[in-house]
């Protein structure tokens, strides 16, 4: 059979969202790989430069719908930079619990995912179902299952319900048998591991050179994690682990989710610990008004220019759940940022695709995909 | 085969037999748990708001379903109590999607008709901004999530149809944001107002007064300031916040500021 | 995660960089360095080799309706802190060097940024449309695009 | 004339049928009374009962599998359509059979509506050879077996005709996954049915069978024979672990990608019905068959239609492992079938082969005893 190009996409089981991996084949094996992004573009930055402070925010959690929480914490961060606002210590522990259980949430929809496109339908249910636990969380403090709308600018929207820190324990204490459940249903399967040793190897020089961050490059070897090495919030005083492989593989990116799937429950515990014990505000007891809540739109040049706001740049990274996500926030000063630029980890773990798709089969592109853990709401913002 | 490409992946040896043993009994023992109750929820019949089957459900240990409780904080359908609405005009400023327009409702009078909500949830993202926006708390959010209908035009929701549902008494969404304890007022920069009145008409709390300030003499070689000689006090703890004044204002003297 | 803008100066100044024109404090990073366009294809190997940021995070271009700026944030594994390179660029044809020879991860956050922004990136391997329609006219992100007026807009899209 | 197989039945209803019309109208009575033409409609009557029987076992399979899915998953399958969803499958069916039908514009219109009726047709046919208790048909073919597997492997020619003729990039994939796989693991099935006609001495079904009742199934010696058998049959019936050509997460569906409407229920259904078929055969060639060891109570083996209720309960048994197989275990990629197929269970089956004629040599098992009839 001679070369042909296949499309898979923009609507295929495979791509989990919404883009077009065009594949150059000979017979099953992939000459050339060409991915097409934007299906999803819906101009988030450009929305932004449109929208107070706080209303971006509804935005973050549509930029990556599985990991929602770690977006907006990391455009809070930046905003409260360029703002030169600080939030209270709760409201940062708060943040720092959020993000991880969102962590957790993210990676249980990585793993429900990526077997079942292995052709494993039943840890798919096992992961939605404990998903659905963490989920009924947030909502019990934030209100949304899906699109929190929960950080605000100085701090966070509400305190956690009275229950909450017993429920948050009851989940975890579910959580971690079930870990060990997937691991036997994974590894502990040889099928599972023929099909995802030895696939989609990227070397940590590799990764490094193409920008590749997060599970991927922590599978290769590195132990770079933003977390650890560029402590934000009050990771500082939190005890975790920085969860690496060796062989970056799709075996190893596995591991290593896994591993961090434990790590974070690890934090949220001692996070928990620490929130009952310091009770206190959750936002910053003065914000300036045109910042903090809604009123009535002036934009009007004039006005804008006749009253003095704060300029400032702010400048944020964190670890989200795919890897290393940055927050470039300008305020030029007015009700408004002036340019929001983001930068998404899978965008750059994508961009990279040639390298650890070419050589391989037709069937190895679902797990080597899946495991690449692709969010197209991220990727094309 | 394009020689040009590497064949990868094929270099680890496979094990001779495939051991399976242990996802096949993993997969059993869920069916064994499975057969005396899966953990799904029969949606339409079986609902989690409903408290009966809650309980039906309650903690059962090493069930998912039932880890918790279930709170009543769902941001749904919105609740309008249009009685004590006072048409500030906030919750329309805050909606990030614009999905919200000020209706005239019956109740107001002729001058200043009362005008209350209506959201469009075609395009409603159920942020929460407008409850958390509104000063009365007459506004607020509901666990009703089923809201599918065949015409886009029944997405619209009237204030009389959110008044409907507040009427309903469904459980509301206690969570009220945290509103900062000393929140900017509204300053007035005194030597650019002209006493136009245009704040303390729109004014939706009827919190601005215009105040009689003695009339200036002009200085000499100046012409004498087109003004009316009237100041605007606002009463803070009337004050909603909500802006209109500023917005209204024509010389831009209005501004969010501390006293200090 | 202390700003630390002089080490960066005498690191920059022991590589024997040229086109540097500024190096400031920055809170989150280690410093932002200005630098002359023209002499970005050097720097960029400074930086890499020299000061060991190997990780090119993103690229981002800014309209300042006068001119244009495109910054990088860059990251180093050693020293582990952030820097940020930035470079004001004229804002009839902003153009700079590409970075992807120096940090191929740079492919499409310049690809990116040139469709958003506008900028053009020169000797770039492969500067297509990323996630706007190949053959979209516009630059989004620039400040002359205006929301709210997407009926004034003919996209003409070509079909490959 | 006692009524004891399904042939008696069909030929009872005919002559009445026939004798009915006559009866009501005198002068077709001699011409009706033709034996041929009673055998003729007789045998139609028959092949009704076979179709409808055969086809409500396959539903009810599909049912089955989705329900005991749904447990494995945490989850509760069908639920609405009838008691506990066992109707839902029907509701299915009438979905689709409404569904309009179309071609792809390059579609080559003969392979493409031919493909999938010629499919489930020559998986229906498997019904007509199986035995499915002593009272099921009249007489027996000498070489039933055979004849059944030579059906069973119809399959790849039609899966690649309306994967060629639907004119898609992922049917052809799906289509020449589906041939090489058929074919690697036609090898290994036969060779371990080689290992049950050494013990049997038979190619007749029916004779395997009764052979098996003297000898507490065969599962004992032929237990590599069976792993073999079942190993391929899952391969056969391209169940999941060895879904491949359908492996929807890069194929989308495999071979049936562009067929909706009725054409994808012929798929599905063939599907099924070669997996019915290939479960009766596993029970038929190791499990005993409509039979229970010689020591169990006559009483369990007396009652009406006692066989077919212990080959039906067998045959669900059977696939419910497959389901249980589906719960837990992923695909496996092309080349990794294709080397269990020909690296590991052609070895294994020539192995069975060998230990099967070791028994026939010793007629002796080491715990159960000999068996004097073993080998013919």
């Amino acid at each position: 059979m001679s070369e042909m190009w296949i499309n898979m996409g923009p609507q295929h089981p495979m791509t989990h969202g919404l883009w077009n991996l065009r594949v150059r084949i000979d017979g099953e094996m992939i000459l050339d790989v060409d991915p097409e992004m934007g299906y999803l573009h819906r101009g988030i930055e450009k929305i932004s430069e449109d929208r107070h402070y706080n209303e971006v925010i509804t935005l973050m959690d549509r930029t990556c719908y599985v990991a929602g929480m770690a977006w907006e914490h990391l455009y809070i961060q930046a905003a409260e930079k360029a703002l030169g606002i600080t939030a209270p210590e709760r409201a940062e522990w708060i943040r720092m619990m959020s993000e991880e259980f969102q962590r957790l949430a993210s990676h249980i929809m990585w793993y429900a995912a990526f077997v079942q496109d292995l052709g494993l339908m039943s840890p798919f249910l096992y992961g939605m179902r404990d998903r659905d636990l963490i989920l009924d969380l947030f909502q019990a403090y934030t209100g949304g299952r899906l699109t929190y709308e929960y950080m605000r600018v100085g701090g966070v929207r509400n305190d956690l319900p009275e229950g909450f820190p017993k429920q948050a324990r009851e989940v975890l204490d579910w959580l971690e048998p079930r870990l060990v459940e997937y691991d036997r249903l994974c590894m502990g399967s040889d099928i599972f591991r023929s099909r995802c040793d030895g696939l989609g190897v990227l070397k940590e020089s590799d990764c490094v050179r193409l920008g590749v961050t997060g599970p991927m490059l922590r599978s290769a070897g590195s132990k770079r994690d933003i977390r650890k090495d560029r402590p934000y919030s009050r990771y500082s005083q939190v005890e975790f682990d920085v969860a690496t492989a060796d062989a970056g593989d799709v075996t190893g990116r596995y591991l290593v989710r896994m591993e961090e799937m434990r790590q974070s429950i690890r934090i949220i515990r001692q996070t928990l610990d620490w929130l009952d014990h310091h009770p206190g505000p959750v936002i910053a007891d003065h914000l300036p008004r045109w910042l903090g809540a809604p009123y009535a739109p002036v934009g009007r040049e004039g006005y804008l220019l006749k009253r003095n706001y704060p300029k400032g740049v702010g400048l944020s990274a964190i670890e989200e759940p795919h890897g290393e996500a940055c927050a470039y926030v300008v305020n030029e000063g007015g009700e408004h940022p002036y340019r929001v630029k983001f930068r998404s980890p899978v965008f750059a773990n994508l961009s990279a695709c040639s390298h650890y798709l070419v050589g391989y089969r037709v069937a190895d592109i679902p797990p080597i995909m899946g495991s690449v853990d692709v969010c197209v709401g991220e990727v094309d913002r | 085969m394009a020689a040009d490409v590497e064949q990868k992946g094929r270099s680890k040896p496979e094990n001779p037999f495939l051991i399976i043993g242990k996802p096949l009994a993993t997969a059993a023992r869920q069916f064994a748990k499975s057969l005396i109750r899966p953990s799904t929820i029969v949606y339409p019949f079986e609902r989690l708001e409903d408290p009966k089957f809650r309980e039906e459900v309650a903690i059962r240990s090493g069930r998912p379903i039932g880890v918790g409780q279930v709170w009543d904080n769902y941001r749904g359908v919105h609740a309008l109590n249009v009685n004590t609405c006072i048409s500030c005009n906030l919750c329309a400023f805050s909606c990030p999607d614009l999905c919200i327009d000020m209706v005239t409702v019956p109740g107001g009078d002729p001058k200043h008709p009362k005008k209350c909500p209506q959201i469009d949830y075609g395009k409603c993202s159920y942020c929460g901004f407008c409850s958390d926006a509104c000063p009365e708390g007459c506004l607020s959010m509901t666990t009703r999530y089923e809201l599918s209908t065949p015409k886009r035009a029944e997405m619209v929701y009237s204030p009389q149809k959110m008044f409907e549902i507040y009427q309903r008494k469904l459980p509301m969404n206690p969570i009220r944001l945290e509103r900062p304890a000393n929140e900017d007022s509204i300053l007035l920069d005194v030597p650019l107002c002209i006493g136009c009145n245009a704040c303390a008409r729109d004014c939706p709390t009827e919190c601005i007064t215009m105040l009689d300030i003695p009339k200036v003499a002009p200085k000499p070689g100046e012409k004498p300031a087109k003004r009316i000689w009237k100041e605007p006090v606002i009463n803070d703890s009337d004050c909603v916040r909500c802006g209109t004044c500023i917005s209204v204002c024509p010389k831009e003297c209005l501004f969010w500021g501390t006293h200090s | 995660m202390e700003s630390n803008p002089e080490d960066i100066r005498a690191q920059l100044t022991a590589a024997g960089a040229v086109g540097v024109l500024a190096v400031e404090p920055f809170d989150g990073a280690a410093a932002r360095v200005k630098f002359a366009p023209e002499s970005a294809a050097a720097l960029f190997q400074v930086f890499r080799d020299a000061l060991g940021f190997t990780h090119l995070s993103t690229v981002g271009g800014i309209d300042w309706v006068t001119r244009y700026e495109v910054f990088y944030l860059l990251w180093s594994d050693a020293t582990k802190r952030y820097v940020i390179l930035s470079a004001d660029l004229d804002a009839k044809t902003p153009h700079i060097e590409t970075a992807s020879p120096t940090w191929p991860s740079a492919n499409w956050h310049e690809r990116e940024a040139w469709e958003l922004v506008g900028i053009h990136f020169d000797h770039h391997p492969d500067l297509r449309h990323l996630l706007m329609p190949d053959g979209y006219q516009f630059h989004p992100l620039q400040r002359a695009f205006k929301l709210h007026e997407p009926e004034e807009l003919e996209v003409k899209v070509r079909h490959v | 004339m006692a009524i004891t197989t399904l042939w008696d039945v069909a030929y009872f209803m005919a002559t009445a049928l026939l004798g009915l019309v006559g009866r009501i109208i005198p002068p077709l009575a001699a011409p009706l009374g033709n034996v041929d033409l009673i055998w003729g409609l007789a045998a139609l009557v028959f092949g009704a009962i076979l179709l409808a029987a055969s086809m409500i076992n396959t539903i009810m399979l599909i049912w089955f599998e989705r329900k005991m899915l749904g447990r494995f998953m945490d989850r509760r399958g069908a639920m609405h359509v009838g008691y506990a969803g066992l109707l839902q499958n029907f509701a299915d069916g009438l979905k689709l059979f409404r569904k309009n039908t179309f071609k792809p514009r390059d579609a080559d219109g003969l392979g493409f509506y031919a493909g999938p009726t010629a499919y489930l047709v020559t998986s229906l046919l498997m019904f007509g050879v199986l035995p499915v208790s002593t009272g099921w048909s009249d007489g027996s073919l000498p070489l039933s077996m055979l004849l059944a597997l030579v059906i069973f492997s119809f399959a790849p020619l039609f899966i690649f005709i309306s994967a060629w003729s639907s004119n898609n990039k992922y049917s052809l994939i799906g289509g020449m996954r589906s041939a090489a796989q058929m074919i690697a693991y036609e090898v290994p099935i036969l060779l371990a049915v080689v290992a049950v006609v050494v013990v049997s001495g038979s190619f007749d079904l029916n004779t395997i069978v009764n052979e098996q009742r003297n000898f507490w199934f065969w599962t004992l010696p032929l237990t590599l024979a069976m792993i073999v058998f079942v190993t391929g049959m899952l391969a056969e019936m391209e169940r999941i672990p060895f879904d491949l050509p359908e492996a929807e997460a890069e194929l989308v569906e495999g071979w049936n990608t562009e067929y909706g409407g009725m054409l994808f229920a012929y798929f599905m259904l063939a599907d099924y019905v070669r997996a019915l078929a290939g479960s009766i055969l596993i029970v038929l060639l190791f499990l005993g068959g409509w039979t229970l060891p010689s020591y169990v109570p006559a009483a369990l083996t007396s009652f009406p239609l006692a066989g077919i209720f212990w080959l039906m309960l067998k045959t669900y048994l059977v696939f419910g492992v497959f389901v249980w197989i589906r719960a837990a275990l992923p695909r496996v990629r092309t080349d990794q079938l294709l080397r269990i197929g020909w690296m590991r269970l052609i070895p294994l089956s020539l192995a069975s082969v060998v230990i099967a004629a070791a028994f026939v040599l010793v007629k002796c098992v080491p715990v159960l005893g000999c068996v004097p009839s073993m080998g013919g």
